[in-house]
């Protein structure tokens, strides 16, 4: 060849295997000790699924950083072996290799075999966050400039800026933002110790599912999307109780026997449903109710849930105390109309329906259930 | 013909000598470069519409029924006829380009100019057309909902390209007019005719979104 | 292969030749100029200019979070960072690659004496720096402040400086969308004979990738901001919930888009190391033809993954299924071009010139920011991980650890080639070594502030954050304070660097055959190409390269092509 | 009302037509080469379609129903 000075080595430089090895022990402790310390959030898990999701980032963490390692290890190493030297002349050349079809063929296939691993792993987790198992307690959070109110199922008012869950129950938690009236903003729900977000769109509605394990808290509820010139303010606290203490917080805050789930307002209705007679109640439905709700199962959705087993329906989310709903809650939602997780409904005014209409619809909705 | 080679083969002002065979090679490179970056034109333009187009059925899908409720009451679906009636318009104009074309490349300036006017008048008649739509779209306005937005908006944009499209044309014939181009050396002409045949299409695609389906 | 032979029989080009006169007078030589080169130092002096700004907008940024209370009002703030995203992202990086480098580099790598629409190319400058000025003029009006993504709802509310935002961008979107076809038909039509394209420089595949993205992709973002704008002026109800519209439609507008626009920053960047890697290591990149496909594949990847940039905004859960894994295909393709690099590296005889510092510095951030992109991939970690500064420890090391990396190297090595003189070389090393420490010192901790809950675009954060906080915006300030270095460098190497000659580097590439700056043709005659660049051992492959006197000689006993002039 | 009808036929008689004279105007440069005769073929089948959509639209088969 032209080129006499070029390096011409066949072996892959002085002390290659010294370096792989120590680059592959490196990453072996490193690895270690992302399993054996809290990294790399070490914030406590106070609730399903956080030890999964963590158990995510683990792995992610022993894997990048190992590649990591490869990666910059080896190019430190060459930099320092294949550098010029003084001595070299001004025209040496490295060694004229184009490619290594067997290598290639390898940084391919095992970073496509890591992928795969990844995304399978990924995915189980991922699976494990959708089970829409329990369903216990259903409630909402919604975004406000810049405050958090919350939703529980029977009790009259949202609760501002503090969210209390009994342990140990699975928690259903709608999350959404801007209620009527007020500027429509985005808003983000996340309690770093449940390591679950979801953003709050006005407009949508999106669901975390998780079950507390830990009594414990305060813990932080932060705001991630950008809800305006305070958004940074914008915080709440997270409590896990006792059903104890949650029972007597809950007492505190008003909650009583009454409505339905989604927290129309509370107590009774106050209509005398005795008079009431289902076959009127069938005419009127059809007439007045039928647009939105049929007659099937709850879930059957039209614009408002099916009504037809309301009071026997497993598909009913169930309530704090997972009493199934009364007759009197429907008359009461019948009258003063409802705002909740699952949509909107007039009051009994807007649809021009007199007390005696809702205690014919309420006999009408019980025979429906008896059937 | 060598004005024709020169205006295309050079920027303005280049001074060489060639001779007829080199300028030749000029001018069929130049324009081959030419029609590539004109059909990535309309290519990126293709994406505008289809992302329009992707607001339009997705703000679709967000309603339970189509058209959707303005105030309590449900918008009304749009003029088909007369829709129809204007697509044709468009569509025959189309053609009328394609024969003005085609009797330019066979030298027969007659007939390439009456087929110009022909489609010049047919783009005139179809945006006249769009006005009595708009006028008679009884569908809340630009910004009563969110069919106004998308029906007013992509149509909207449409016509600019068809207002654009009659203007560019008008200018090619005039520029024929002006011995500009010759039987061998029209790649304005077929610029323009790919540019109206776009318009057509992409009509095509609003026509069944807003009108059939 | 070994000896430089004549797989394709050159075919005359007489449309390469063509060429159009010199102009004469200040104004059509250097301000309305259709020079390819002109326009690239007019990007350059933009871009810069822009990325000073923006870089002080980020200083504002820091000095802020010095304390856990903020020292800005939070409006301010707001408005700070989000023009400091939106320049950063459209007037500094975007410009610099495509519109800079591009311009500059691509044409005279592919023997070509300009590109395709030299016209285009001057109108498409000209939007840049109106769209600059409308951006900062913005603040007089309340600039935008719901972040470079500026999110409806909220972005619907903002005071009239996001509408100009939106002209801004729309400005840029239709300039980028110009440059990327006047490129693709430059890359496609204009090599020089006998230029195939397994003998492309591996920028040039970059650049075309790039295009390709900028033609289609930048469109899409045009029609996202026109419809905000149209809602902002006028209501017309796209993304207002209370109207019907629907805020997540921007979302998914904005990011089909702007997920692709990473790659329009990104792909330059990898051929920018493309190049400076052999140059300094001697040695023909390795794997070439995985390089350049893995760079398309990315590209064509690119379109299918904007969705994971959603993951918690709520879209039908088993959607994010194909995104996340299409999402961690991308690190096939990557990986194969960092596992190619580091190849190169090897058994080279590696000059550590300041360009080639800033290669290997962009290896080790690059692949650090590819590992936390796997963590933003995957579903169940990103819902920890969304909107908090993991995001943005990541964004930055693979904007400012990738992009800007890749662009600093390129400057140090083409800058004799664009000025005719060398910069600083002790200098220069200097400038890679800080900025590599500061950059690591200024980012990394953001990713670990992310995960202990410290939510991004917040004007005051908990107290336990301010100490990682303070670290952070004290090494922001040695990182602001590097770039002074090359500019200084740059003002020495005008003042008293020594004359570069054609090829300092002894690169293998075209643009170093000629002289440096080149002259207003760039190739007296344009030559034929008869292989593939980077074969150091062999002869030059181009035939009928009448370049200056000294510059070149293709002779058997010229081993590198190395020839010093002067 | 009557007025639809006269649009319909108009549409009708239009769009056999004009769908002839397209299919026509395809067949002809079937075989010419070369990326514009390329695209014009594209557009041109496709505005063909619209035609026999607007031909189906016209009599009835496909549009809203009611």
């Amino acid at each position: 060849m032209a080129h006499q000075v070029a390096k011409t080595k066949v072996s892959l430089g002085p002390g290659f295997w010294l370096v792989t090895a120590g680059i592959l022990i490196a990453s072996a402790i490193m690895s270690y000790f992302v399993y054996a310390s809290g990294w790399p959030i070490g914030l406590p898990q106070i609730a399903e699924p956080a030890p999964e999701i963590d158990s995510l980032f683990k792995f992610l963490g022993a894997v990048g950083g190992t590649i990591f390692n490869i990666v910059t290890g080896y190019i430190i190493y060459f930099a320092i072996v294949f550098r010029r030297k003084k001595s070299d002349p001004p025209d040496a050349i490295g060694v004229q290799v184009h490619d290594n079809p067997v290598l290639e063929f390898w940084w391919t296939v095992i970073p496509t075999v890591l992928v795969v691993i990844l995304a399978i792993f990924s995915t189980v987790i991922w699976s494990s966050l959708q089970n829409t198992a329990g369903d216990v307690l259903t409630m909402e959070a919604i975004g406000h400039q810049y405050y958090f109110s919350f939703r529980y199922p029977k009790l009259a008012n949202p609760v501002n800026n503090e969210m209390h869950v009994p342990v140990n129950v699975p928690v259903t938690l709608h999350v959404t933002s801007a209620e009527p009236g007020e500027p429509p903003v985005d808003h983000g729900f996340w309690v770093p110790e449940v390591r679950l977000k979801a953003d709050m769109v006005p407009g949508l509605i999106n669901t975390l599912r998780f079950t507390p394990t830990q009594i414990g808290g305060p813990y932080r509820i932060i705001c991630t999307e950008f809800c305006g010139a305070l958004h940074g303010t914008m915080r709440a606290t997270f409590y896990i109780d006792s059903q104890k203490d949650f029972d007597k917080w809950f007492a505190k805050q008003g909650g009583t026997g009454g409505a339905a789930s989604g927290g129309a307002a509370g107590a009774s209705s106050g209509i005398a449903l005795a008079g009431g007679t289902a076959a009127a109640g069938a005419t009127l439905f059809a007439a007045k109710c039928s647009a939105c709700h049929a007659t099937d199962a709850f879930s059957d959705k039209k614009v408002g849930p099916g009504l037809g087993k309301i009071f026997a329906d497993p598909g009913h989310p169930k309530l704090v105390d997972s009493s199934a709903p009364t007759p009197d809650d429907a008359a009461l939602i019948m009258k003063k109309g409802f705002t909740g997780d699952i949509g909107q409904m007039p009051d009994a005014t807007t649809n021009q329906i007199s007390d005696g209409d809702i205690a014919n619809l309420v006999a009408y909705l019980v025979s429906l259930s008896k059937k | 013909m060598t004005t024709a080679a020169v205006e295309h083969g050079h920027g303005p002002g280049d001074e060489h000598d060639h001779d007829d065979g080199h300028e030749e090679v000029i001018y069929r490179e130049t324009t081959d470069m030419r029609l590539l970056g004109f059909v990535l034109f309309l290519c990126s333009d293709v994406v505008l519409f289809s992302a329009f187009i992707f607001a339009y059925l997705y703000l679709r899908g967000t309603v339970d029924e189509w058209p959707p409720i303005l105030n309590g009451h449900q918008l009304p679906r749009l003029d088909l006829p007369f829709a129809e009636f204007n697509s044709i318009v468009l569509f025959g104009s189309g053609v009328t380009m394609h024969h003005a074309l085609e009797n330019w490349k066979h030298g027969k300036v007659g007939r390439f100019d009456f087929f110009m006017g022909f489609t010049i008048v047919l783009g005139v008649m179809f945006l006249g057309g769009q006005g009595y739509e708009y006028s008679h779209a009884a569908i809340g306005g630009w910004s009563g909902s969110i069919f106004g937005a998308s029906f007013f908006t992509l149509t909207g944009m449409h016509g600019f390209h068809v207002f654009c499209g009659v203007v560019y044309l008008a200018i090619l014939w005039w520029q024929t007019k002006q011995k500009h181009y010759d039987q061998t050396h029209y790649f304005g002409l077929t610029a323009g005719t790919l540019y109206w045949h776009f318009v057509d299409v992409i009509w095509v695609a609003l026509f069944f979104l807003f009108y059939i389906f | 292969m070994a000896v430089a032979t004549p797989t394709t029989t050159p075919i005359p080009r007489p449309v390469l030749d063509h060429i159009h006169p010199e102009p004469t007078g200040f104004i059509r030589k250097y301000i309305f100029s259709i020079d390819h080169k002109i326009i690239a130092y007019q990007y350059f002096i933009t871009a810069g200019l822009f990325f000073v700004i923006a870089g002080l907008l980020a200083e504002m940024i820091r000095i802020d979070l010095l304390k856990h209370t903020g020292v800005l009002t939070p409006n301010v703030y707001n408005q700070v960072y989000s023009v400091h995203g939106s320049m950063m992202v459209w007037l500094v990086i975007i410009p610099f690659v495509s519109g800079a480098f591009g311009n500059f580099v691509m044409p005279l790598q592919i023997g070509a004496r300009d590109v395709a629409f030299p016209w285009l190319n001057l109108a498409a400058f000209w939007m840049f720096p109106p769209a600059g000025l409308i951006l900062l003029a913005s603040f007089a009006f309340g600039a935008p402040d719901a972040g470079w993504t500026e999110y409806p709802p909220i972005s619907l509310q903002a005071p009239f400086g996001t509408s100009m935002w939106c002209i801004a961008i729309f400005l840029i979107g239709i300039s980028s969308t110009l440059t990327g076809i006047n490129f693709l038909v430059t890359i496609f039509k204009m090599r020089a004979p006998g230029m195939t394209f397994t003998r492309m420089p591996l920028f040039v595949w970059a650049s075309a990738a790039t295009a390709g993205l900028n033609m289609v992709a930048t469109t899409a973002l045009a029609a996202a901001l026109l419809a905000l704008f149209l809602e902002r002026q006028f209501g017309v109800p796209f993304y207002n919930p209370t109207k019907g519209g629907s805020p997540i439609l921007w979302q998914h507008m904005f990011w089909f888009y702007s997920h692709p626009a990473v790659y329009i920053m990104i792909l330059p960047a990898f051929g920018i190391i493309s190049e400076v890697l052999p140059t300094f290591s001697r040695k023909p990149i390795f794997g070439y033809k995985m390089i350049a496909f893995s760079s398309v594949a990315i590209a064509l990847l690119g379109f299918m993954v904007w969705a994971h940039h959603m993951f918690t905004s709520g879209m039908a859960p088993w959607l994010q299924l194909p995104f996340m894994i299409i999402t961690m295909l991308i690190a096939i393709p990557t990986g194969i071009k960092i596992f190619s690099w580091m190849a190169t590296l090897w058994g080279g005889s590696i000059e550590f010139s300041p360009a080639c510092l800033f290669a290997l510095g962009f290896l080790i951030t690059f692949t650090l920011g590819g590992v936390t992109g796997f963590f933003l991939a995957a579903v169940p970690a990103d819902l920890h991980e969304h909107g908090t500064y993991f995001v943005v420890g990541h964004i930055h090391y693979v904007l400012y650890g990738g992009s800007v990396f890749g662009i600093y190297a390129g400057l140090y090595y083409w800058w004799p080639k664009m000025t005719g003189r060398m910069m600083n070389e002790r200098l220069g090393q200097w400038h890679a070594w800080v900025t590599f420490v500061a950059f690591n010192c200024t980012f990394l901790p953001m990713h670990w502030l992310g995960l202990l809950g410290m939510p991004r675009r917040v004007a005051m954060y908990d107290v336990e954050f301010e100490f990682w906080n303070q670290v952070v915006s004290i090494c922001s300030f040695f990182l602001a304070a590097s770039t002074l270095m090359i500019m200084g460098n740059m003002l020495w190497s005008f003042k008293n660097g020594k004359k570069a000659g054609p090829n300092p580097w002894g690169a293998r590439t075209l643009e170093w055959m000629i002289s440096s700056p080149p002259p207003y043709y760039n190739f007296k005659k344009v030559p034929a190409v008869l292989a593939a660049p980077y074969d150091f051992g062999n002869p030059l492959p181009y035939i009928g390269l009448d370049a200056e006197p000294g510059a070149v000689e293709a002779t058997p006993q010229s081993t590198t092509g190395l020839v010093h002039a002067h | 009302m009557d007025l639809a009808v006269i649009e319909r036929s108009v549409a009708l008689i239009g769009a056999i037509v004009v769908g002839v004279f397209a299919s026509i105007a395809l067949k002809e440069d079937w075989h010419a080469k070369g990326l514009d005769n390329n695209t014009t073929k594209l557009l041109l089948g496709l505005m063909a379609f619209g035609c026999i959509m607007v031909f189906f639209a016209a009599i009835g088969v496909i549009g809203p129903k009611g």
